[in-house]
């Protein structure tokens, strides 16, 4: 009889301690359920004007052209020789000085393949002149890939004075 | 007073005035199918976005929110998509069984509604053993899901099947006593005797402890009885990817899943009339006040509003708990469920005798 | 057709479970073999994945490299990154400045928890409740925008180079990481609420996987899984790298060598992850965060063995130089690799149910099982 | 409208679900391949019959439960006339109800209840 | 056990290992013939002082000329570590599988088995785990493997 007992005792608690922990549970998903301020999810294409991206956000590699079209790009090919995954390429060509006469060194396209680039900011960091950076923007889908494929110096541009 | 009865009685009055009784009963019958084929898709509709909203809000997000106004158009919309995609079947599956199973799942879902009271004198078929009516057809459901399972020629679907077999089955039991408690304390098996009862006061109220008992063992059954989370066992969606319908697609699949939700609608309109009172209003004692203002809210908005609150109490516990094991589930039935409810059955009979109930 | 139902007498039936199956989280395919419900053998196939890093390894060189491995374990991407920066770090005899030690061991950390909380959410997701896994990304979310800030990525950060660190923190981080922390401290009840305490959890998950210390050696584990069966395995502990000597943290052991264990051995590796960055936050020492290091790296020839502890326990990286500017063999002991193989020790003889809740206990990323 | 509602009902579940379906029919454009008509089994070629002879257990379950489904239908006339009976109606049902008990005792402890 | 008795312990053990200072890592070196390295292999796990009962990298290096198979061992109750070396002949690679000994070592041992070639004798279960099959022949990490499909040479 004392094991009877001790039995239904034992099977009274675990039916109560049972329906205590799904009551809790259920307390905690009735409380979000009329507690909408909570709601954490952002309506993504119609934020798109208030999204602000940390300056830091590796979206893709741009080169930076100040006022006057002009970059700081050396075509030293750092960058090229950084980029595990042969995403840069740069053309160069010889720019002949117009008061000295000398030949020198000059970028002619730079040529950036987003399709391959995985944003490991290894080019920004090898860059001597901190001629490139990595801008924020992050849409890139497009309906075709060579649309991918990039010249980011802008037509006309040439390098600033002083830069070697 | 406007009630959905008038209306019922008003249409019977004016066809037999206008044709033969035989034709009348012809539109009469005419108009009733168009009826419940018309309930059945608005409670698809509705059903699916309150699924969606209630997970949503659960879970901290936003839920459908672009299609109609605050996305209350997006069952519709799924409709449609659903309308347009391509009825597969597998190439070893055994074809009858496997475009039968949707057909029998809608027809005892359909059936179902037969006994179920929507609003004051508005019932299909008022028949004397409604009770045991509805615990009858409802057991014919595992044969569609078993069929399907079995049909696909798939292994998940066969998995799925049995489960489900054993599972229905085994709940069936506690489902049944569960109701029979409150049959005991009305003494018929009428759905119209029950409602009738409970006139002044809800069996819920009236019925002291064991009632409670039994209600929430009876929703615990048809919980699992209806394949809905945390029994969801026959479509265990991260072990069985999707059970007994793996297979099924399109329009099919979009007619087990209404079954599904209309399935859940009836348990929770039989619960709503068993323990709830159906369409009758709440009332407090002598506070004829109040009462009268509670008569004054239509009989089918009651009926409805306590269906609903029901059906977002099962949806409430598939968003908060984890899926049981399947032996588990066994377990829970047979070992706590089953004598629970036969011994709960013992005194509600002893509270019925003796009076006992307010 | 019906004939061929009385041909197999014993029932058995196999199923493939993945590649594309709602509870392998990714390619992992397992054939298992089921009597009725109850398992009979599994069988993991793997592959679906395998990218041969370590091939790729072989031709980058030792600062590129290491943004590959970012890919192996993607959800202890910055941990995977520091072993492989100390692997580099120790063939080159490289002191890390302090600064950078304090601010790897806290990213560490931070990935540690996110990556916890995502594996919180997975593995309720897997037993059947789909609200966690919402509730758990309300905190990870908190945790990758931190990352973003600092990083410049939320997944892939590729932040550890030789030598320290890419950039310095970010002005905001400090103020934002205690910002979470509070947040965390709010809500680490409804953990409990909605699962841990929860009755059907804990009978999905008691009893369930068990693996003996014993085996636990044998098959190799280690991280939460190894200290699920009272095993110490915690790399921090064991043999110390960066601060983690100086740091105040327990090695969190469990003893009970069944899901459940493991599962609390995870809960409670957060709140331990949560008093490490509480100690670090207020005291990151000023200083360089980067070391100087060369143009080009060229480690002497040797072999150099790493090792860190990741979310899902200890990565080795192993590197063989020729003296040359890229490692001529490399090799990545990962976590996930061996506690895989122990999957079918596990649940041998269990439901499927159980094979669902052990391999949620595993917590499996399959980029980092294939590489 | 009386026991004429179930052929309303039954022939209405056909024709929504055949309507549906025959619309769905219409509408869609059927494309047939080999691959589409395989089983899925999460993207791998299945591995031996799928039909086969099944484990014994989830039987099991439903042998005892014809049992206990009888019995629930004779509880259905009790229940009806219980309160009428009166207090002979609780001790025959408990007798039942023992007679039933021990019958499932005896289930279990045979261990027809574990799942094997 | 420091270096210097594990040193000796093993020159008891095996006299045919040849025992290297530690390297970068601290960690001993033992070069044995690949016809010893299982009864080695049991001995390392068994004797009591050493214990190595947690076989924590197993792994293959290509040097053109042969290949070598490398074993990292610890001991989880002793603290020490070992590394363990056996040389390979390239064209017909094969030694004894420790799957029984350490049950990890099935796995890695597959592992390796199919990206270097190693053929194991008396493993359990050498079967491909990560390549397709019919993938036999060619072995992916050797240093002469080519896919020209697959593999982009930058």
């Amino acid at each position: 009889m004392e094991d009877e007992a001790m039995f239904l005792k034992q099977y009274i608690q675990d039916i109560w301690g049972a329906i205590k922990s799904l009551a809790t549970g259920m307390k905690r998903t009735g409380y979000y359920f009329t507690h909408h301020k909570e709601i954490i999810t952002q309506q993504y294409p119609d934020n798109r004007d208030t999204l602000v991206l940390p300056e830091r956000f590796k979206g893709e590699v741009v080169m930076i052209h100040d006022e006057n079209n002009e970059h700081a790009c050396t075509g030293c090919t750092a960058c090229e020789l950084a980029c595990p995954n042969a995403t840069i390429k740069i053309i160069t060509k010889f720019d002949v000085d117009a008061e000295t006469g000398k030949k020198k060194k000059a970028i002619d396209t730079f040529v950036y393949h987003l399709e391959l680039c995985t944003m490991c900011n290894l080019c920004v960091e090898a860059c001597p002149t901190d001629a490139i950076k990595m801008a924020q923007t992050f849409e890139h889908s497009v309906f075709d890939r060579s649309q991918l494929t990039k010249k980011l110096n802008k037509p006309g541009s040439k390098i600033r004075a002083g830069i070697e | 007073m406007w009630s959905l009865s008038n209306i019922a009685a008003n249409i019977d009055q004016w066809l037999n005035a206008n044709m033969s009784p035989t034709w009348a009963l012809i539109v009469e019958m005419v108009i009733a199918g168009v009826a419940v084929i018309g309930l059945f898709a608005a409670l698809g509709l509705v059903l699916v976005i309150m699924e969606r909203k209630v997970s949503a809000w659960i879970q901290i997000r936003l839920g459908p929110n672009r299609v109609g106004p605050k996305g209350m158009l997006q069952s519709l919309a799924d409709t449609l998509k659903l309308l347009v995609k391509e009825g597969m079947t597998p190439g070893g599956a055994d074809k009858l069984l496997f475009n039968v199973a949707p057909f029998v799942a809608m027809i005892v879902a359909m059936l179902l509604l037969a006994p179920i009271a929507f609003a004051k004198d508005f019932q299909l078929w008022d028949l004397n053993i409604g009770v045991l009516y509805i615990s009858a057809v409802s057991s014919i459901s595992v044969i569609s899901i078993l069929m399907a399972g079995w049909a696909s020629n798939n292994k998940y679907s066969l998995l799925g099947a049995m489960r489900s077999g054993a599972q229905i089955v085994s709940y069936e039991l506690s489902a049944g006593l569960a109701v029979l408690a409150i049959v005991v304390l009305t003494g018929s098996l009428r759905i119209s005797d029950i409602i009738q009862a409970q006139e002044n006061g809800w069996w819920l109220f009236k019925g002291h402890i064991p009632v409670i008992i039994a209600f929430i063992i009876f929703i615990i059954a048809v919980t699992a009885e209806t394949n809905r989370a945390p029994f969801d066992l026959a479509e265990a969606e991260s072990e069985l990817t999707a059970g007994f319908h793996t297979e099924y697609s399109g329009m099919k699949f979009a007619l087990f899943f209404l079954a599904e939700y209309v399935n859940v609608f009836i348990v929770c309109a039989i619960g709503a009339t068993l323990f709830l009172g159906g369409w009758m209003p709440f009332h407090i004692g002598n506070w004829h006040a109040f009462n009268g203002v509670m008569d004054w809210i239509p009989s089918s908005v009651w009926f409805f509003g306590k269906t609903f609150f029901l059906i977002f109490v099962i949806m409430w516990f598939r968003w908060t708990f984890p899926r049981l094991r399947i032996d588990q589930l066994l377990n829970l039935e047979w070992k706590y469920l089953l004598p629970i409810s036969m011994f709960n059955l013992l005194l509600v009979t002893l509270i019925a005798i003796m009076g006992w109930h307010f | 057709m019906f004939e061929e139902v009385g041909t197999t007498t014993e029932g058995d039936l196999i199923i493939n479970m993945g590649p594309q199956h709602p509870a392998t989280h990714g390619v992992l395919h397992l054939v298992v073999t089921l009597n009725g419900e109850t398992i009979k053998n599994v069988e993991p196939h793997l592959g679906y994945i395998h990218r041969s890093i370590e091939k790729m390894c072989e031709s980058l060189t030792y600062r590129q490299f290491i943004y590959v491995t970012s890919r192996m374990d993607y959800l202890s991407a910055h941990i995977n990154n520091h072993a492989c920066a100390m692997c580099v770090e120790k063939g080159l005899q490289l002191e890390v400045p302090p600064r950078a030690q304090v601010i790897r061991v806290l990213m560490d950390e931070l990935t540690r928890l996110a990556s916890h909380e995502l594996w919180w959410g997975a593995m309720a997701m897997d037993l059947g409740a789909f609200t966690p896994f919402f509730h758990a990304f309300r905190e990870r979310e908190v945790i990758n925008d931190i990352m973003e800030e600092t990083c410049g990525a939320r997944l892939t950060m590729n932040y550890m180079v030789p030598g320290g660190v890419m950039h310095d923190l970010h002005p905001n981080f400090q103020q934002r990481v205690k910002d979470f922390l509070q947040l965390y401290k709010r809500k680490i009840h409804e953990y409990d609420e909605l699962v841990t305490g929860n009755i059907i959890f804990q009978n999905r998950m008691k009893g369930v996987g068990i693996i003996s210390p014993e085996d636990v050696i044998s098959y190799g584990c280690t991280g939460p899984v190894a200290r699920g069966s009272g095993v110490s395995s915690d790399v921090r502990k064991l043999y110390p790298y960066e601060i983690y000597d100086k740091l105040e943290f327990d090695e969190v052991l469990e003893d009970g060598c069944d899901s459940f264990a493991r599962y609390m051995v995870r809960i409670r590796e957060m709140q331990q992850s949560v008093r490490i960055i509480e100690q670090l936050i207020d005291n990151i020492p000023d200083g360089e965060f980067q070391a100087k290091t060369k143009a080009v790296l060229k480690l002497p020839k040797g072999e150099f063995y790493s090792k860190a502890e990741t979310a899902r326990g200890e990565l080795g990286v192993y590197i063989v130089s020729e003296g040359g500017t890229t490692p001529y063999r490399i090799k990545f002991r990962s976590p996930g690799f061996s506690n895989l193989s122990a999957l079918n020790h596990l649940v041998k003889g269990g439901k499927i149910g159980d094979l669902i809740a052990a391999m949620g206990t595993l917590d499996l990323v399959i980029p980092d099982i294939d590489r | 409208m009386g026991a004429a509602s179930l052929i309303v009902l039954i022939l209405a579940a056909i024709a929504f679900s055949a309507g549906a379906i025959l619309i769905a029919k219409v509408v869609t454009k059927a494309t047939k391949n080999k691959q589409k008509a395989e089983p899925y089994e999460s993207g791998i070629p299945t591995r031996g019959p799928s039909w086969v002879q099944f484990n014994v257990g989830y039987y099991l379950f439903a042998l005892l439960f014809l049992i206990f489904d009888v019995e629930l239908i004779f509880l259905y006339p009790w229940a009806v006339a219980a309160k009428k009976v009166g207090l002979l109606a609780l001790v025959e049902i408990i007798i039942f109800f023992f007679i039933l008990f021990m019958g499932f005792l005896y289930a279990h402890k045979k261990g027809a209840l574990k799942w094997k | 056990m420091t270096n210097e008795e594990l040193k000796t312990t093993l020159g008891e053990l095996a006299a045919t290992a040849v025992i290297d200072e530690a390297d970068a890592n601290g960690w001993l070196t033992a070069n044995i013939d690949a016809s010893n390295w299982l009864s080695f292999a049991q001995s390392l796990r068994n004797v009591p002082e050493l214990q190595f009962n947690f076989l924590f990298c197993l792994t293959c290096v290509d040097w053109k000329t042969h290949l070598t198979m490398v074993y990292h061992l610890r001991s989880t109750m002793h603290k020490h570590e070992l590394v363990v070396k056996a040389k390979l002949d390239r064209t017909n690679p094969e030694i004894e599988t420790v799957a029984h000994i350490w049950r990890t070592a099935e796995f890695h041992e597959r592992e390796v088995y199919e990206l270097f070639g190693v053929q194991f004798l008396n493993h359990p279960d050498l079967r491909l785990l990560i390549l397709p099959d019919g993938w036999e022949g060619k072995k992916p990490l050797l240093k002469d493997f080519e896919d020209p499909i697959n593999m982009i040479r930058l």
